[in-house]
């Protein structure tokens, strides 16, 4: 058993950003509270990266707040793969917070502290779920992160926003609390613990094939954030949201915890070796490819930007779990890489939505012909992330397809290799049409006189540092890479 | 609405019927009921309480909490009936005002506003009075000083036979209603006012259960009189015996005075005017 | 002194009320602190008692000095030792609040409304304290008459009409439980409830003692406003005054429902009720009635304080199926939700109170814009919300924990699905409530044209809101310290016999 | 059939407090007005009190009152007393208390009454409800 030591860094961590919000709320002026929001985003990064040489050196840091049952408490395990997705979402953070700034003063929004406020506190959420150490802490996070976002959805307290609100709530709180909790009870029941073990807790009970596959269902779909396809169609929905609330939230928090909480499942609830031995991970492959393709399908036909990136975002997330259900190595780095390249390329996507509506006011790609003209920097950034988001050489997304490729064949399933070098096409195929238009539009049909006039600054230098960053993840995919690796690993065993 | 009720009974009645069948038969020695608790009672209550009335010595001493929260009981109906019906609104100065000649009889109308001032050969009647009738009033006048002179034996004469705090204190409160009820709501309230009787009906039970904390703060156990033997300087039987007595006076007092709250308010439904 | 704590509970708001009602008539300002200080002593000797009883076990106390089988005497265990805390506790939380809406409402009866407030507390602690099955029933009885005058000065006609029909089916329930007692005392002669324990299993099979548990269930059953006995409970809530209802509310039903349980747990012993009896399985459909049908009446309601009504319909569904799943995990459930109910009602009614307040009405129509006027009332109501639809920190997740892994183990799933389906339907109704108050926007249709005077809207009084950000504080700090009290305390209150 | 005379014939007082107690339940549950119901829950209550002191009565025992005993004073020949030779007290004590609780429930129905009346000038339930109904 890796040692572990105990240390208040991860509590730490998660209160950051959430005792500054009475902060944020009594706040007077707007410079004030964005800075404060600034030092509590710099203070959670660097308590994040603090925590990182320990867990490179494969040391996993524990701390306990509360015992309920013996096998049940409010516990953080800071391991390897909790630590990759915390350092993703914490560094983007920060990210959001530059850009949000300049979003909300461009369009001059109403009940900014509130925003903040909200904000912060679905990042505390965040980081709870990504160093929870058992199932109930991720539950306790996971539903305090869907009540956080829920005003955050919901800003534009219009008509259409209650709706979306609606539909949000009844996915997320809906599967949550129908789906999981049930099966949470029945897990502890049978195993008498909820502690995420090397193997999952559920191997040595003796639980029959149906059982298992029943709690794997219940438990896959009710995490609904992962937007798995039945319970998906809340995520094009939450695009009523602010442009920087779905590009942090529904590109990279929101989701993603989704799809951290079903790869926890996967990993800590069941185990490899359990899966393999009833071969349960059929039903996995199979969801999570119909939802692969179907969304790619969709994405094609759509013609609002955002919700484009949502049917894309769909997708993409189905490529991490596709990635971690092909139960082989190379296949489970694969989907965990996947994580923080989706992230950072999917998020520059978002960012630049919203700089082309901040300046243009424009939200459909059909008005966007020869945008490339005035926002060259904007467009060059959306260009270099399509690319990491299809998975070409020159950024960072290549290698988790190179990954989740390898770790098909190695999983000998050729219908999976197929399925990804499809969505691989059909990802090119949505959004080159974008990027042709933008840059190499005829001159008649393009809706833009030729000067250039970009969106505020603070929107576009996040969305270039973010385009950076995905690039130089190809040549350094370091951090996560070693991470998913160490995580694989350390759950292979060998 | 009917025949559900219907149909509810009888169920209920079968069900009961069924279930009396293993009762032990009507005045059977040895039932449980008079064989396990009782006894004690009825040979232990000269010796530890000397108090020939075995009713009164269970009910003020054996289990004198129960008592105590019976009073409670009254004391609390009286305070819900005060504040469900009790209106203070003083809206009927308009209206005229009806007098009536004491030795002749005859009624005298006053327009709005204007009062006779008080005297005794006027009393104040109102519209829905009913004729005034000389000889129940007479009788009744009479009548009422026996009634409290017997209600207070009832009191005082607990321990040696039937009675104690509660029928006395309910004939003393009889005699009360008697008179509201032959002359008027008014007479009474003249001479016993309405803050008297809230004050002394929470006086009688406060007597009731501060005699228990007394007993606390003395050592021993809420409501143990035998504590209160230094206090009244006889042995602990006999102070058993005397405390049972001062219960049953605050008791006496708590229930005449709620008695004759809750008539005041239904009566006159919370108007305080000439009553029933 | 700490050996007198089982009896200054009860007394000292005893005396406390029979000083008020006096101060009532003298000067009214000095009821307020007269209650005040006499619930604050009772909740000290409450909580007194609690570490006592945890560390020296069952308490006994005789009144009057006497034996048990004789007189009248306290058992004090664990289990009642915990209720009292909450009823006190609860108590306490609700006065500081009431008191500006009782000056506004009852300014010149505000003695009496004092002195029945702190009868019935009186009265609830009574009744979780004693060991005697007759003065339960006087407790009963005292909680009762004061419940019916604290409800029935409410809106207009409504109010005592709602309160008349309480009093039919609370003295209908109150004489059953009499009855049941009175069976009770014909088979074994005593009225000590360990001491009818005692006697009882030698004549377990005779028809009488099945019927004397059946008249005192369906007894307790009509005064918790168990499903189909539920009629009297949504009137006369809505229509009462805030302050009483915000009193009622959460601790009528409740010390109800720990009666019941002191039935089954100590006179009657479950070996009795889960074994010789063999209706559990039948209160548990019950029970899943009453959940589904709580959670569905409340659906179609536009004013929020009934729909909370019908809520505690749902919930009174939970604690009865669970205590009759007959498992160990049901119990504990049982009496864990009785602590986190009465929190979880009390912190919501205490925002509709401070709504109230406020708005003068608690329709769906009054509720418009409201997280932009009353940020912190609505910021209290949305916890007490969460909690009640169950979400983690918060201490209704817990309870439904323990619930559910009662129903499991027992292989009961429609319990399951029947708690699943009312937390979905809560979601459902406390969003619907968030949504008008977040989303439509403040319309000021008090002041239509005549009256100029409406108060400037904004937060309700201080005095009423810290109460209500402390309560629902503690439902968050009561959740996360589940472990410790189902530890040191629960599981003992559970006997042994309960697997 | 002979056994099942004598044993209705030796338990008579519990058919009694049951009819009784039947009759009132009834009154509560189908009577329109609401005095009738209250009148219907007096009943009720006084059907158990009738329930209640018949349990405490012993065969040939007198009033639980020791008459012979003059005092503890000079007490020395007072003969031991035998518990066969009178009733049962508590069913009384108790039933003191259930009286007491009687009233006080009428004297707050009574009240409640009124003040429905004093709004809708009826007792009618259905014509309270019709009034409701047409709001």
């Amino acid at each position: 058993m890796t040692d572990t030591i105990v240390s208040i860094k991860p509590l730490l961590a998660v209160l950051a950003s959430l005792l500054v919000t009475p902060i944020l709320a009594s706040s007077r002026s707007a410079n004030v509270r964005e800075a404060w929001t600034f030092a509590a985003a710099g203070v959670k990064f660097l308590l994040v990266v603090s925590m990182l040489p320990t867990i490179l050196k494969g040391t996993e840091i524990v701390y306990t707040v509360v015992e309920f049952l013996p096998g049940a408490a409010i516990q953080f395990r800071v391991d390897s793969f909790g630590m990759l997705f915390a350092l993703v979402s914490s560094s983007l953070w920060i990210v959001t917070s530059a850009y949000s700034i300049g979003y909300m003063r461009g369009l001059k929004e109403h009940s900014q502290s509130r925003y903040f406020v909200f904000f912060a506190f679905a990042l505390s959420a965040t980081v709870g779920v990504a160093f929870s150490a058992n199932l109930i802490t991720l539950y306790l996070f996971y539903e305090m992160l869907s009540l956080a976002t829920y005003p955050l959805v919901t800003h534009h307290q219009d008509e259409e926003a209650r709706r979306s609100g609606r539909k949000y709530l009844l996915y997320i709180m809906g599967t949550s609390i129908g789906f999981v909790l049930p099966a949470m009870l029945i897990c502890y029941d049978l195993s008498g613990t909820l502690e995420f073990g090397r193997q999952g807790f559920l191997a040595g009970t003796g639980a029959g094939r149906t059982l298992t596959a029943v709690l794997l269902i219940l438990l896959v779909f009710g995490f609904a954030k992962a937007a798995i396809m039945p319970f998906h169609s809340w995520l094009p929905a939450a695009m009523v949201a602010p442009t920087p609330v779905s590009a942090l939230l529904h590109a990279v928090a929101v989701v993603k915890v989704g799809v951290f909480s079903v790869v926890r499942v996967i990993t800590g609830v069941f185990g490899t070796e359990l899966l393999l031995s009833f071969n349960l991970n059929w039903i996995l492959l199979v969801a999570t490819s119909a939802t692969i393709l179907i969304g790619s399908l969709i994405a094609l036909s759509q013609d609002n930007l955002k919700r484009l990136l949502a049917f894309s975002t769909i997708a993409q997330l189905s490529y991490v779990v596709l990635g971690v259900s092909l139960l082989s190595p190379k296949g489970m780095t694969g989907g965990m890489l996947h994580i923080a390249m989706h992230a950072f390329g999917k998020i520059t996507l978002f960012f630049c939505a919203g700089a082309i509506f901040v300046a243009t006011g424009r939200k459909n790609i059909s008005e966007m012909i020869g945008i490339g003209k005035r926002m060259p920097v904007t467009m060059g950034a959306f260009f270099i992330a399509s690319l990491s988001i299809t998975g070409l050489p020159p950024c960072g997304g290549f290698w988790s397809k190179w990954y989740l490729l390898l770790g098909s064949l190695e999983a000998q399933q050729m219908a999976v290799v197929v399925v990804l070098l499809a969505s691989s096409l059909l990802n090119a195929a949505y959004f080159m049409p974008i990027v042709y238009k933008a840059f190499f539009c005829r001159p008649e049909e393009s809706l833009f006189e030729n000067k250039v006039e970009e969106a505020p600054a603070f929107c576009v230098v996040p969305l270039v540092i973010t385009a950076i960053i995905s690039v130089v993840l190809l040549f350094y995919p370091q951090p996560f890479l070693r991470l998913a690796d160490m995580t694989v690993s350390r759950i292979v065993g060998i | 609405m009917k025949i559900i009720g219907l149909i509810i009974a009888l169920t209920t009645g079968g069900f009961l019927v069924y279930a009396a069948v293993d009762f032990p038969d009507w005045a059977d020695p040895q039932s449980p009921a008079s064989t396990h608790v009782s006894p004690h009672y009825i040979e232990k209550t000269m010796e530890e309480t000397s108090v020939p009335n075995i009713v009164t010595a269970v009910l003020a001493d054996y289990r004198t909490f129960d008592t105590m929260f019976e009073t409670t009981v009254i004391f609390s109906a009286a305070v819900a009936c005060f504040f469900i019906l009790r209106t203070f609104l003083r809206e009927e100065e308009r209206r005229e005002r009806l007098y009536r000649h004491v030795l002749t009889g005859v009624t005298v109308r006053v327009k709005e506003g204007g009062k006779i001032p008080p005297s005794d050969d006027f009393e104040r009647i109102d519209d829905s009075w009913i004729p005034h009738d000389l000889i129940i009033k007479t009788i009744c006048r009479l009548l009422v000083p026996f009634i409290q002179i017997f209600a207070l034996y009832v009191v005082a004469h607990g321990h040696h036979s039937p009675g104690g705090g509660f029928q006395g204190g309910v004939i003393f409160g009889a005699s009360i209603i008697v008179l509201a009820m032959s002359h008027d709501l008014r007479t009474v309230l003249q001479r016993i006012g309405e803050k008297v009787v809230g004050v002394l009906c929470a006086m009688g039970v406060l007597l009731y259960a501060g005699t228990g904390a007394l007993c606390l703060l003395l050592g021993l156990n809420f409501l143990d009189y035998s504590a209160l033997a230094p206090v009244l300087g006889v042995g602990p039987v006999m102070a058993r015996s005397h405390g049972i007595l001062i219960v049953e006076i605050g008791v006496a007092i708590a229930v005449t005075t709620a008695m004759v709250w809750i008539y005041n308010n239904v009566s006159s439904r919370g108007k305080y005017d000439e009553g029933l | 002194m700490s050996q007198q704590y089982p009896a200054l509970v009860v007394v000292v708001p005893l005396l406390s009320a029979f000083l008020i009602s006096p101060a009532g008539w003298a000067n009214k300002r000095l009821c307020f602190p007269i209650a005040l200080v006499a619930l604050a002593m009772a909740t000290g000797s409450a909580v007194g008692l609690l570490f006592r009883v945890m560390n020296e076990g069952v308490i006994v106390y005789r009144l009057a000095g006497w034996d048990p089988p004789w007189g009248i005497s306290y058992y004090v265990d664990h289990l009642n030792a915990l209720v009292l805390v909450v009823v006190a506790v609860v108590a306490l939380a609700n006065l500081i609040p009431a008191k500006k809406s009782i000056e506004r409402e009852f300014p010149d009866n505000q003695g009496a409304f004092y002195t029945l407030y702190i009868l019935m507390v009186t009265g609830l602690l009574g009744i979780v304290v004693t060991g005697d099955a007759f003065n339960l029933y006087v407790l009963l009885e005292i909680a009762a008459l004061t419940g019916y005058g604290l409800l029935a000065m409410g809106e207009g006609g409504r109010a005592p009409l709602a309160t008349l029909n309480y009093l039919y089916m609370g003295t209908i329930g109150a004489c059953f439980y009499l009855l049941g007692v009175g069976y009770l005392y014909i088979m074994t002669g005593s009225l000590n409830m360990v001491d009818i324990a005692g006697l009882l299993p030698s004549i377990y099979e005779s028809k009488a003692v099945v019927a004397a548990f059946i008249i005192c269930m369906v007894g307790v059953w009509l005064k918790m406003a168990f499903f189909p006995l539920h009629a009297w409970l949504p009137n006369s809530y809505t229509y009462a005054s805030s302050p009483a209802s915000s009193l009622i509310a959460p601790l009528a039903t409740k010390v109800m429902i720990y009666v019941m349980i002191r039935l089954i747990l100590t006179v009657f012993t479950p070996d009795f009720t889960f074994i010789t009896l063999s209706i559990s399985k039948a209160v548990v459909w019950l029970a899943v009635v009453a959940i589904v049908m709580g959670a569905f009446l409340a659906l179609k309601e536009r004013s929020l304080k009934k729909m909370l009504t019908y809520i505690i319909v749902a919930e009174v569904g939970y604690m009865v199926g669970g205590a009759w799943l007959g498992n160990r995990a049901g119990m504990t459930g049982a009496i864990l939700h009785i602590a986190n109910d009465a929190l979880m009602t009390l912190c919501v009614f205490l925002a509709v109170g401070n709504i109230v307040y406020r708005t003068k009405g608690h329709h769906f129509e009054n509720l418009q814009g409201l997280f932009k006027k009353m940020p912190f009332t609505m910021g209290g109501f949305v916890i007490g919300a969460v909690s009640i639809i169950g979400v983690p920190p918060t201490c209704g997740f817990f309870s439904k924990w323990y619930l559910i892994t009662g129903a499991i183990q027992s292989g009961q799933y429609h319990f399951m699905v029947a708690l699943l389906f009312s937390s979905l339907v809560s979601v459902v109704l406390f969003f619907r409530v968030i949504e008008i108050s977040y989303y439509e926007p403040f319309s000021d249709h008090h002041g239509h044209g005549h009256d100029h005077h409406t108060t400037p809207m904004e937060e309700a009084p201080l005095s009423m809101v810290i109460p209500l950000l402390i309560v629902a504080a503690g439902l968050i700090l009561v959740g996360l310290y589940t472990g410790d009290i189902v530890e040191h305390i629960i599981s003992f209150a559970v006997p042994e016999g309960l697997v | 059939m002979t056994d099942f005379l004598e044993l209705v014939v030796a338990k008579y007082n519990y058919w009694i407090y049951i009819t009784l107690m039947m009759i009132g339940l009834y009154a509560i549950i189908a009577k329109n007005n609401l005095v009738k119901k209250i009148l219907g829950m007096n009943i009720f209550q006084t059907a158990i009190i009738l329930f209640y002191v018949s349990t405490g009565v012993k065969e040939g025992a007198t009033i639980p009152i020791l008459e012979h005993a003059h005092g503890p004073a000079h007490g020395a020949e007072t003969h031991a007393i035998h518990a066969a030779d009178y009733m049962n007290p508590l069913p009384h004590v108790l039933m003191l208390t259930a009286i007491v609780v009687g009233v006080a429930t009428l004297g707050v129905a009574l009240a409640l009454a009124l003040r429905v009346y004093r709004h809708y000038n009826t007792l009618e339930e259905d014509e309270i409800l019709a009034q409701i109904r047409k709001k």
